[in-house]
């Protein structure tokens, strides 16, 4: 078996570390190196080639042939959909949830404004359950919302749950799971018989 | 600029000889419309069969071959790819499947080293089907594994496949021939063996084969053999196509389609003239 | 349902006969988009010369003769027309003209007795302009009279030259090249005579002429000849043309553009066949 | 001069009265019969081939080439716009005028509601005033429609004037004038010299 | 019973001769003077008021209230739809069809073109025969279409069918069938008694 | 203008003296968008009960009064229309019928002789049904006879019961209460008479009245009582509506509501101010 | 939920307090639509503008007082907000400027506290570019820094007026009536500082005030003072508006207009109401 | 002069570090502790309040009131336009070109693919142009694009220029100029004085 055509484009951040814990366990070499800022590492025999890129890229990346394999959370393919990949495994790791958080864990009681970078998936969200909500959409440092009054609810990921703690917020609904998965461009994956055992390797 | 006018050339020449080629095996051109009340074309076949339903099922002479050129809209790249859409209607069955995996394989020969760097995979909605009955799937649930498939959530599928055999789910991977019969066997032994081994042969005397029941082709219409043709390194498919079952109007059309992606083709013929020109 | 197979069948081989010839001659393919944001192509040329000008000026050595194939939309009936767009681009200047209309001839030839039935109107922008001035028309009537002879409000524009002399109104009237030319004489003396009557020359050797000033073509670009190719008895143009000056985005294209329309070129076609039999 | 491959298509009512006399007085045998319901005339030599119809359907039978000339009130082009025709010569015959009219010789005070069967005309007459108008579409009678309480005003076309004087109703201003004109399908216009005949005949 | 305050709208032409047929029938006086140009006629206490008007104005003078009742074919209520009416009765008499005819009676074979005036019941025809056709509106002497290379077929009106035979054409499908309907304006109908009355003479 | 400016101005003191009357009666206001998503209101209550659906279930204390001002869309006319809407939401039951009848006619009272001049239409969807179940109509029979109702075509729904007994048939005339319990009495026996002699006295009273089961109000989530409350010479009424169970994101909501046009209000009050003076 | 409906509530009383003072002033009410042909009302100036224009000139007897109330649509939030629209309609001149100054003053005193908390904002279009032509600077030029001011783009205006004297460049920037007529005093000295000094006193009795050029008001037709009524700690204005002139199918006419946004207004006033409170 | 009621956003990264330097520069206490992780310091009397965020949620802040004023790359200005901000100050620091960059010094021949994230400033630009272009939205690392065969070309931002030299590219156009923008919200600015002394601190 040898790697040597094949690139896997991974996800930033928590994504790239899980994806690094079990790459080492299954024997692969990790060609990343701290130190360096180097993002892209060719194939070679002994390991795919790697591709080291923002979450919300990754899809892009496998979409149009860059990569063979991506890594990425399911919460980034639901909030970006893009219908020209598969999504092939699911790598169990990175689990984490989208919740909608607030001072008090008590639903909304009327029509309310919610901050989130989720902007698909909440209104996805709030549409099902009818509720009228604005969205104020925000990038980053969602937490701070309710502290500094730009919303009195957030729509997040949470990991460990401390960061809401750190801010008096308490989750009252789950909006979405996610955990990391395995996705394919649809062309390599039903042509390069390695990509099969790439995904064997990893979900082994 | 000179190198843009070429290759916008050199693929009109290539678009003109495909379309000698199907009129040359007594195809009939349909021209259909690239776009209606806002709709922008994706696809020929709805179009084809509506106009061909305008005529009287007794004017009707079976097999009937057809295509249509144009562009058709790629919605999720927001711009058009030259296409030609081909139909071999008939009486409906298996063979239909054996004609027109032989036309292709007859196109594709016309670049002599083309097919030895191209590879057919192959899908079956009816087998599919056939191995979630026998590992007693509901049918609502078979509907949802089609519907994830098609939507490319393969994770999906194979959760609600959970309870079924790993020989079953095994299905749902890319794999040779050998493999595939051999899984298929467990699951579906009343499969019809031969008729896969005879499409089986008729592509691989030219190029390889992968099985594999997660294609599902990119149409509801589609009821059976689904396919798509590959080349080396070209991230896209060359074609796309299946056998199908559509309704139009009351009357039921049977055939096998494809499409023929022109862009695709060309950067094949283009690498083959190079792979060619090297062997000299 | 057989006829109308045939009918599309022949039409395709109608469409690459003509698309073979523009190759042969040296010209090059570029592909259009027929529906973009929503709007529907009625014309090449606008997304020929977007695309040719998206390359440095220094890539470029005229004359480019240039075609695009593909269905145009014709929001008068709400439906497409299968088209080939031409443009022969270059330096600016009349010898476009006589080069188009000889490229035209040649084209025609091609059925020997077409030409013998068809008839080419004449219409010339530069002239009507230049009838106007020599009138005393005011550039602002001038524009109105454009505008109402592009509209078909002929007798607006009449009204809008109710000074004008008879012999000038007589130019917005189809009449031969003899009588054009005496009209012409009177209140134009300093037209380019000698480049009227080589492009009469040209077409006269084929078929018959019709001058007409109030013919000013389809687009606003058109700024000199514009002609329009007719056949007894079907009711629209084969080709509608004309010499241009286009500004995209900064750079000055000159050149003579048509249209061939394949439906109605086809039906004469049909028409020859029918004659040439009768003939024998 | 033979007339034998020229048709001319004539509205029915006034502006086929108007064309009979022209037509007459310009020495063409005249082949309707009064009697007889008979609407298509082949052309002969003596004379063009005549197709009578409704004035709208005048512009679609010359533009589809059915008919080579047309004879049309200017009213009914403006109403019905075609692209597809020329507009060639104005006969003179069949003056009249689109008005607007009502009790009283007074333009429209605030908000108002107009009966016409010129929706087209009076839509851009009143926009053009920026005057706010509701338009109830009548397709005869006209005149009714201030006595019987439908609308205050209409916009009609007004020949002697009688029948609005008739309902007691005023002009209040003129909206178009029209009169008959000789429209041409632009192919057969230019590559068939009798039509310029015909036009020169009727318009001597 | 008295009709003082009810008013009848009525189609001109074949429904003007059937409701008076009816009327008479049924003991009403009869107000319409055939040598009169008169279109309205008070109501009074020995039959109501009367309003003659074109078919197609029938559904809007009854929804505006300006009659309280009207009398016009179904194909008429078909062709343009008002959701201010009530369809009340059947008043049988004025039956017709409108009906698909051409040279042949067979059905067209693939794509075509129809000349008709009933656009809207055209297309929904043969869109639920999902059978591609160009329409060419045409208000008037649909029989000629075929005659004169407009449209080899037409959708039309069909009484006896004299007219089609003349013109050498045979049915080819029915479209619709339609009969003279008596229509009302929702409010006057629920709140004026007299209106009932009307409808039980026109259908006893 | 002095004229078109006073009557603006009394028909704005009208409306406030009616929301008055509704704050004063202790409803709440709910201020509904009027146009969203290109789509323009046309009625308040799906947009008030979505409003009062994201509080939760808890928070709420049943029966809740509210309205709604604004001008809402009419298609059929386009225009706007200034209409106040008002809902009685509680437990269900025919209790609210009664209640929304009485305020009603309290609010229509203010203006003494406008009562006399009234006249209230009543339907009923639930005796509709039970009567078409009496006479053995099938359900989805029922379904197009409701179906052919709220389109105005009577015609059509008497001809789908043409089996039933006249007298049945009769119920989808417009008659006095007497009649129309004479008739309901043969059909349905089992009718709840108590109620409907409730609401027929609350309503005689003030006014005369009209039972039609042809009447079936503008809005599919009506299941019982439907009324519209007209003037003498008004063509048209100047309220609608009715009891109604509409389900919004799994909640029911009971209740009865009824949209007030605030222009045939005025046109009312006016013509009772006119009477009152002559009576003087 | 009880709270959310009792706010509402609330906010009705005001709309209606304030429409009652309006009327009380003898204004009339103009309706105009919400939306129409798609387009959602964002200002109710120009409808009610085309609607007085509808009546003969000879009908109109000025001043005029007129209101709208309903929602306006904003664009920027995707959402509706309750506003009232109040024009004063005259022969031109400053003197109408004070008249909508005191008016609003008069409304604003109905709540004790609230002036005490608010902050005038004016603006001056007719000062502003009297200061830049005082400055040379070009006509055009002039145009761009108001199109940049009207924009937010400060620091484009600022470097588009580079040459100008620092005095006068600081007059785009907020102070104090004081600090504003000396900078204006060099610039412009003929300005009619009467007029001035009487709108500030008009104000100053009630409120704090900040001029400032940079303010240019939301709408085009603007042309001389334009003003923002400000409450401490509510991050939007309580009303904006200016004096104008709008040309509608030729006809000027020339007024000043403000919107009063019920929603922040009514936030103030529940401040103003704990304040009051706190004060006893 | 006192700060205790005006709250500055400043965006992370280069920006922040500007402000930094100018903010110690003019004399102000700088609050933020590089160790901590605290985003958001409330005002006091001797410096403003800060809350730092990512460079496009900035104007969202100060546009809804959150933060009086805001500082951010005008690039960010263009990128996401808001209309509900005034830009009162252009800072100087922080200034860098979003620059069209590819392998040679040339402009794109014919149609070509660009990736970017910066795609309303690259569409703009290159409708201007007139040039046909597929941008490829790309959310970070923009100068591997060419290197893995996404694009031939980047419309990106530069500071140095080392990026793009280390990846063999070549700036071939400045698509615009930009540096950090003091902006505000336009209530505040004009209601609260402090405001403008802040911005003359800053610009002095």
């Amino acid at each position: 078996m040898t790697f040597s055509n094949v690139t896997v484009a991974v996800a930033k951040g928590r994504i790239l570390e899980g994806t690094r814990a079990l790459w080492v366990q299954r024997g692969l070499t990790w060609p990343v190196d701290a130190e360096s800022r180097k993002l892209w590492f060719s194939p070679n025999a002994l390991r795919p080639g790697m591709l080291i890129a923002r979450a919300r890229d990754i899809p892009t990346l496998v979409a149009m042939g860059i990569a063979d394999l991506g890594v990425v959370g399911l919460d980034v393919l639901e909030e970006h959909p893009n219908s020209q990949i598969l999504q092939v495994a699911d790598l169990k790791f990175g689990a984490c949830r989208i919740v909608l958080a607030g001072r008090e864990r008590q639903w909304p009681a009327g029509p309310t404004r919610i901050a989130t970078k989720y902007q698909r998936i909440a209104q996805a969200y709030f549409s099902l359950h009818h509720h009228p909500v604005e969205l104020v959409p925000l990038s980053g440092s969602l937490e701070l919302a309710p502290v500094i009054g730009l919303a009195p609810y957030i729509v997040d990921i949470v990991d460990t749950g401390n960061t809401l703690r750190q801010h008096q917020l308490v989750e009252i609904a789950t909006v979405m799971e996610s955990s990391a998965r395995l996705i394919a461009n649809p062309s390599h994956w039903r042509t390069k018989p390695s990509l099969e055992a790439v995904r064997q390797i990893l979900t082994a | 600029m000179d190198e843009w006018l070429k290759q916008n050339r050199s693929e009109y020449e290539l678009m003109m000889m495909v379309m000698n080629q199907f009129l040359a095996q007594s195809f009939y051109p349909v021209p259909t419309a690239p776009a209606q009340s806002g709709h922008y074309r994706e696809d020929h076949t709805q179009s084809i069969l509506e106009l061909l339903s305008s005529f009287p099922e007794s004017h009707l002479s079976l097999p009937l071959k057809v295509f249509s050129l144009g562009p058709v809209y790629d919605p999720g790249h927001g711009r058009w790819a030259e296409t030609v859409d081909v139909e071999i209607l008939g009486e409906g069955g298996p063979q239909h499947e054996v004609m027109a995996i032989e036309l292709i394989m007859q196109l594709v020969s016309r670049w002599p080293n083309l097919a030895g760097q191209s590879l057919m995979v192959l899908g079956h909605l009816g087998l599919l089907d056939q191995a979630m009955a026998a590992e007693s799937v509901l049918p609502v649930v078979r509907q949802q594994v089609r519907q994830a498939l098609s939507s490319g959530h393969l994770v999906q599928a194979e959760s609600l496949l959970a309870q079924a055999s790993p020989k079953t789910r095994r299905l749902l991977l890319p794999q040779t021939y050998g493999n595939f019969v051999d899984a298929l066997g467990d699951t579906v032994p009343e499969a019809d063996f031969d008729h896969l081994s005879r499409l089986e042969g008729a592509i691989s005397q030219h190029m390889g084969t992968r099985w594999d029941l997660s294609l599902t082709g990119n149409w509801p219409y589609y009821t059976d053999l689904v396919f798509s043709l590959y080349l080396e390194n070209i991230g896209q498919p060359l074609l796309n196509g299946g056998r199908f079952l559509a309704d139009v109007q009351g009357r039921a059309w049977h055939g096998v389609g494809f499409t023929l992606y022109l862009d695709p083709l060309y950067q094949a013929v283009q690498q083959e003239m190079e792979w060619t020109s090297h062997d000299l």
